[in-house]
């Protein structure tokens, strides 16, 4: 199935036919160089991004377990086995972690420094030693927000509300500067993107011949670039109202504390596409080369990404309709909501009409990838309810919305990135993972996703508020029901764990293709050698050319 | 590092268009001259804000000032940073950043003015008067001003 | 790649080993510089929003308060900014033109100015603290005689933050700016490769951008 | 003042519904056309999802791969296709919005008759205080806890003027489908006509703290005639028939919330126990020291700043004018009573 002549790769290699058997094959970039400090001190994309995988998989162990605990905590109504204090500190952690320390470095990070460059057929990323800078900045901001377990741990919500934020006892100071350093990190990744998509494409790769992959990376990487500075000045403000007290936001001096949430959410709703787009881009790549397809409407897609990116900047208000943002705004911000929702509708309608007259290989990305369709589509709808201006009045900081943004985050980018990782695992480290392992994981994690968050939807439109330590008994049935299914979630992700380690350990070589992709990464070594291509490849298609596509007309 | 040579004839035509190098960027250097003319004109406008802020000008003081704040920013961005010769890329950059900067300036100024009528037009007392520790300091060290300078100590203005 | 170095033989000294050309070096550079200018200009914007917040909400306290800034420190420390732009971008141009004299003098001119900037600087900040026009708990204008009006002590606090922040940008300028110095005592920077003078060109003009647009809203306007 | 938090299992108020699936009770005018658009909105998203779904596992089966050199369809757009399914989502995208925004500008515009009730949010309790009322309204919950009471006339419109002491919270009354953010600084207004009888819950919906969860309310509907008795006996606060001196000190102990700052044993909170305090001497901050008695009890709770008990800060707001002669002597009864 692999044999060469089948195939008609993106780049034509004739030209680099001559050198590979001449030489012995050169080391790959995981045993070119040995020993820890040629990890520590590497410049080598691939490297830095295994390195960000690892921390970031931790921070999610992490994270996931403080969930675990959470949802065993709501299992009946009255205190279980931690107080109320602590149980607002570990649903602060959760959040502030997964956000700032999984799920915005963990797609572009950890796999976008993997994937970009091989797929532009570039040595590496633009700026080598600013993409190790930003790895140990976020080792720095990583260290801060541990320690903030040590001071006293937070107990404001990830979102640092004030003036609760300046009146709490807890180490909210250590918390934010642990935010605002791992802002830096996240503009750090985005200018070596925005730059590497710009400058470092092989010769021949137009814009309409990047995968769209590298489109939703540059799109992530705009926002990254674009919206983190002033989450920098608004945590720089904040320690600066709890140490100076300067009194902007504080009311008792004058201040306001809506404007903390104008300037909060002026980023953090940025920072939601920052998190999705990356999902986006490996679902077009997953569906695409395990249905033989060419992707349906293309440059509706690549455009889609940059339009999400631009509008995502004025859509804030929809997280403050009931907080005393004045009506008129509201009215803006609703329907400036809905516009944003029409290319996220057309990238999930591509998709589906991408499976039509496919040849589709049920391998365990493609699972992942139908898996994030089902769960991302209710996500999106279920956003709808949220952006109507009188359903968000009755449905605002309720479970509804930790069901909707749990469907869009756990349903969409963390569904779509192991999906992601079971498809370049083979590229990554040369091995196969256990086909049914990964399969069986792929089950769990719908079913145990499905059951823990469809009952939060019924919880939060019976008014179950958010943030709740201990609920009114009518809510209990359906809380035991979804503890039970984040337990079933937890096994399915733990399934994922073992499979990965275990193809590293013992899994069967992979060819340098084992999927019969087209686009460039697959025409490198697996694992890469240190400088991806013995030469640079020129591009004289578009990374979608399958052989099966029937060419001849008759169809 | 072997250099490929296959990539020196491989030619790249894009529509029937050559492509030069994407990559590459041509070098200006502008006259001295240049940049002392630019440099005059700035020393020229800042002057121009002192006598804009002595002229009394009232409410229209302020938008008058940030246009010529605006007009010595774009001299600088323009000509000092070669903006004006730079690829077209870097200034539509530039004017992405500052449209950003522009839309969270409308939206948040335009809910807070709107909240303040609205809540005028239903009579609800908008801001409330908010007693605070610092605000009770200062009325003690008026207070205290007030017994120094030998008046008679007046009873505390009531609390709120 | 038209104007790629052929193999082995003359690869400039500075050219990376994952550029092909130095033309694509260069403008991967410049491009990295200026999105990074766009983060400070993203950065500050949050501080300026924070001044038109105040001055919504209390019009006449901001007026009032501001008339106790020193407004001739304010603006010779303009004028100084405005020079050391002026030298900076001579000095861009002096690596440009293979002028290494040049550039070493005008890069001696632009850290004197910001050397000034930060001396002015100093003695504005002495005597405030001395008259207790300070944010939050040391607001003491009141023993001074100042009679402020009710929330001054906010507006202060957003003066110390942004020229205290912008105070830190031009030293960060100055540490950057004496590096380039010592490049160029090293004879390093030609017309073949000046970026790295150009970039600190850049960061310097947008600390200078920025005092353009915080000098008039918190000095002078009425 | 009204008694501190109410751990939620001890509310006591009725089922709001008996299946997860169905709504709420539809209680006020605003419920009503807020249900259709939810409604409206299910069928469309239904419907949306089916068909997305649908086709997804249609071509899942019928484009299964069948051998090694399938041939698949070279289709790569269709413009046609790819402006329909842009259109006809945003068509619906905005019926939505303006069904929602009438309704939201219904809600946020009161009417001109409505009755004005004061409703102050503080860590982790509701004070609801009626026109003319000295007392704020409460009623007993389960196992003698206090809950803070809404008292409505049914089909009347009721205007809530809202501020808060301390850190934000939100006022919401998930039958009524009402919610708004109440912010300290400044005031925020929510109305609400009630159309059918009976108690329902209100919650605080924005975070605020340890006892978010408990900082819980009562709303009662109660027929027009009926609604200043029921105002009247939600605010009052005399010695009940049959009830010692003790137990009324104890009612109006929790009433104004001592305890939330309080313990009645010997251990300190926020301010200092009262266990056994009665007749023990205390030394004070300015150095100073003096018995507890009825006058230091007194004078503690009508200017509390001036003699405060060393180790702690002077936190305690003043009560003068808010207690009235006999509800102290029960309160000082009440201390005296505590071991």
């Amino acid at each position: 199935m692999s044999d060469d002549s089948k195939k008609s790769p993106q780049a034509d290699k004739s030209a680099s036919k001559s050198d590979k058997s001449a030489s012995t094959p050169e080391p790959s970039y995981l045993t070119a160089k040995r020993g820890l400090m040629s990890w520590l001190v590497t410049i080598d994309h691939k490297r830095i991004g295994l390195m960000y995988l690892t921390a970031t998989m931790f921070f999610f162990l992490v994270a996931g377990l403080l969930a675990i605990t959470l949802r065993t905590e709501l299992f009946t109504g009255q205190q279980d086995f931690m107080s109320a204090a602590t149980y607002n500190k570990v649903f602060t952690l959760h959040g502030a972690i997964m956000v700032f320390l999984f799920i915005i470095p963990s797609v572009p990070a950890a796999m976008g420094n993997f994937v970009l460059p091989l797929m532009l057929g570039a040595k590496d990323v633009a700026f080598p030693k600013l993409n190790l800078l930003s790895f140990y900045i976020y080792c720095i901001a990583a260290v801060m927000l541990i320690l903030t377990l040590v001071l006293g741990s937070l107990d404001t919500g990830w979102t640092f509300y004030t003036p609760y934020s300046k009146t709490t006892g807890s180490a909210v100071i250590m918390a934010t500067m642990g935010a605002f350093v791992a802002g830096f990190s996240s503009i750090l990744t985005g200018i070596n993107f925005v730059v590497t998509t710009h400058k470092m494409r092989a010769p021949g790769m137009t814009w309409n011949r990047m995968p769209l992959m590298v489109w939703a990376l540059y799109a992530t990487a705009l926002i990254q670039v674009m919206a983190t500075p002033v989450l920098a000045i608004t945590l720089f403000l904040l320690v600066i109202e709890r140490t100076l007290s300067i009194g902007i936001f504080d009311p008792a001096m004058g201040g306001d504390p809506v404007l903390y949430q104008h300037f909060f959410w002026f980023y953090s709703h940025p920072a939601v596409y920052i998190m999705i787009l990356p999902g986006f881009g490996i679902i077009s790549e997953l569906i695409t080369v395990h249905s033989r397809k060419h992707i349906f409407g293309y440059r509706a897609i690549a455009m889609s990404s940059v339009a999400i990116a631009v509008i995502s900047f004025v859509v804030w208000g929809h997280h403050m309709f009931v907080s005393g943002q004045s009506e008129l705004a509201g009215i803006v911000f609703s329907f400036l909501t809905f516009v944003v929702a029409v290319p996220t509708a057309i990238k999930v309608f591509s998709w589906v009409a991408t499976l039509y007259g496919g040849s589709i290989r049920y391998t365990t990305p493609m699972w992942y990838a139908l898996v994030f369709l089902w769960t991302f589509t209710i996500g999106g709808l279920t956003g709808v309810y949220l952006g109507t201006l009188s359903i968000d009045v009755h449905l605002h900081d309720t479970y509804f919305v930790v069901a909707h943004f749990h469907y869009v985050m756990v349903g969409g980018t963390v569904v779509a990135f192991l999906g992601g990782l079971f498809h370049w695992w083979p590229k990554m480290f040369g091995r196969m993972y256990n086909e049914t392992l990964g399969k069986l994981s792929a089950i769990l994690v719908f079913i145990g996703f499905n059951a823990t968050f469809m009952t939060q939807f019924f919880l939060g439109h019976q008014g179950m508020p958010r943030r709740y330590y201990a609920y009114l008994p009518e809510y209990e049935a359906l809380h035991q029901v979804s503890t039970i299914g984040s337990w079933i979630l937890a096994a399915g992700l733990f399934l994922v764990l073992f499979t990965l380690v275990q193809a590293i350990k013992s899994g069967e070589r992979a060819s340098s293709n084992p999927w019969n992709a087209i686009s460039l990464e697959w025409q490198t070594a697996s694992p890469p050698i240190e400088h991806n291509f013995h030469t640079t490849p020129t591009v004289t298609g578009s990374p979608y050319d399958f052989p099966e596509i029937d060419k001849s007309g008759k169809h | 590092m072997a250099h490929s040579d296959s990539t020196e004839n491989t030619t790249v035509y894009l529509n029937g268009k050559l492509v030069e190098n994407p990559h590459e960027d041509h070098h200006h250097v502008s006259p001295v001259w240049e940049f002392s003319l630019v440099f005059g004109a700035l020393l020229f406008l800042t002057i121009m804000t002192y006598v804009v802020s002595f002229a009394g000008l009232g409410p229209a003081s302020l938008p008058v000032a940030m246009f010529i704040a605006f007009l010595k920013g774009s001299l600088v961005v323009g000509f000092f940073m070669h903006l004006k010769y730079e690829d077209r890329f870097y200034s539509f950059l530039f004017c992405v950043t500052l449209l950003f900067v522009s839309i969270f300036f409308t939206f948040v100024l335009f809910d807070m003015k709107t909240t303040a009528e609205l809540n005028e037009e239903a009579g609800i007392e908008y801001k409330r008067h908010v007693e605070d520790s610092a605000e009770a300091a200062e009325a003690a060290a008026a207070r205290e001003a007030a017994k120094a300078a030998g008046a008679a100590p007046e009873p505390a203005p009531a609390a709120h | 790649m038209s104007t790629k170095a052929s193999e082995h033989e003359e690869r400039p000294w500075f050219l990376a080993h994952h550029f092909d050309t130095v033309g694509q070096q260069m403008s991967s550079a410049k491009l990295g510089m200026w999105l990074f200018a766009c983060t400070e200009v993203l950065m500050f914007s949050g501080l300026f929003l924070a001044y038109f917040i105040l001055r919504q909400l209390y019009p006449e306290m901001v007026l009032t308060a501001s008339e106790e800034l020193n407004k001739t420190a304010g603006g010779f420390n303009t004028i100084v900014l405005l020079t050391s732009s002026f030298t900076m971008a001579l000095g861009v141009r002096a690596a440009q033109t293979n002028n290494n004299k040049a550039l070493e003098r005008n890069l001696l001119i632009t850290i004197g100015c910001a050397i000034a900037f930060m001396v002015v600087k100093y003695f504005e900040y002495t005597a405030k603290i001395e008259h207790g026009l300070l944010p939050g708990a040391w607001y003491s204008a009141l023993e001074h005689g100042y009679m402020l009006p009710k929330y001054s002590r906010v507006f202060y606090g957003v003066y110390f933050t942004m020229t205290g922040l912008h105070g830190v940008h031009v030293l960060v300028g100055i540490g950057v700016l004496s590096w380039i110095y010592i490049r160029a005592r090293r004879r390093e920077f030609s017309s073949e490769n000046y970026v790295a003078v150009e970039n600190v060109g850049i960061y310097w003009h947008i600390v200078d951008l920025v005092w353009i647009f915080l000098f008039p809203l918190l000095y002078l306007v009425k | 003042m009204i008694a501190t938090f109410i751990p939620p299992e001890k509310l006591g108020t009725p089922q709001m519904s008996e299946t997860p699936w169905e709504l709420l009770p539809t209680a006020s005018n605003h419920a009503a056309s807020l249900d259709g658009l939810y409604v409206f909105l299910t069928i469309v998203c239904g419907i949306s999802f089916v068909l997305v779904i649908g086709a997804m596992l249609y071509f899942m089966v019928k484009y299964k791969k069948r051998s090694d050199n399938d041939r698949t369809s070279p289709l790569t757009h269709s413009g046609k296709l790819e402006f329909a399914w842009s259109a006809i989502p945003a068509v619906f995208l905005m019926l939505f919005f303006v069904w929602g925004e009438l309704d939201f500008v219904k809600l946020s515009a009161p009417p001109a008759d409505a009755i004005d009730i004061r409703v102050t949010g503080q860590k982790w309790y509701w004070t609801i205080e009626y026109p003319g009322r000295p007392v704020a309204a409460t009623v007993a919950a389960l196992d003698g806890e206090v809950a803070p009471l809404l008292v409505v006339p049914l089909n009347q419109p009721v205007r809530l003027l809202m501020t808060s002491k301390d850190v934000i919270h939100s006022f919401y009354i998930p039958a009524f489908r009402v919610k708004k953010d109440v912010v300290p600084g400044r005031y925020a207004s929510v109305w609400f006509t009630a159309i059918e009888e009976g108690t329902f819950p209100v919650f605080c919906t924005e975070y605020c703290g340890d006892e978010h969860s408990s900082m819980l309310a009562i709303v009662k509907v109660v027929p027009a005639d009926q609604y200043e008795e029921a105002v009247r006996a939600a605010t009052t606060l005399e010695q009940g028939e049959g009830e010692t001196v003790e137990q009324f000190g104890e009612k109006v102990y929790k009433s104004f919330a001592c305890n939330s700052c309080h313990n009645t044993d010997s251990t300190a909170k926020v301010g200092p126990g009262f266990g056994g305090v009665f007749g023990k001497s205390e030394s004070f901050t300015d150095g100073s020291s003096g018995v507890v008695d009825e006058n230091y009890i007194r004078e503690s709770i009508y200017s509390p700043n001036a003699k405060v008990v060393s180790g702690f800060t002077p936190q305690m707001p003043s009560f003068a004018g808010q207690i009235n002669d006999d509800q102290m002597n029960a309160l000082i009864a009440y201390i005296k009573s505590l071991k």
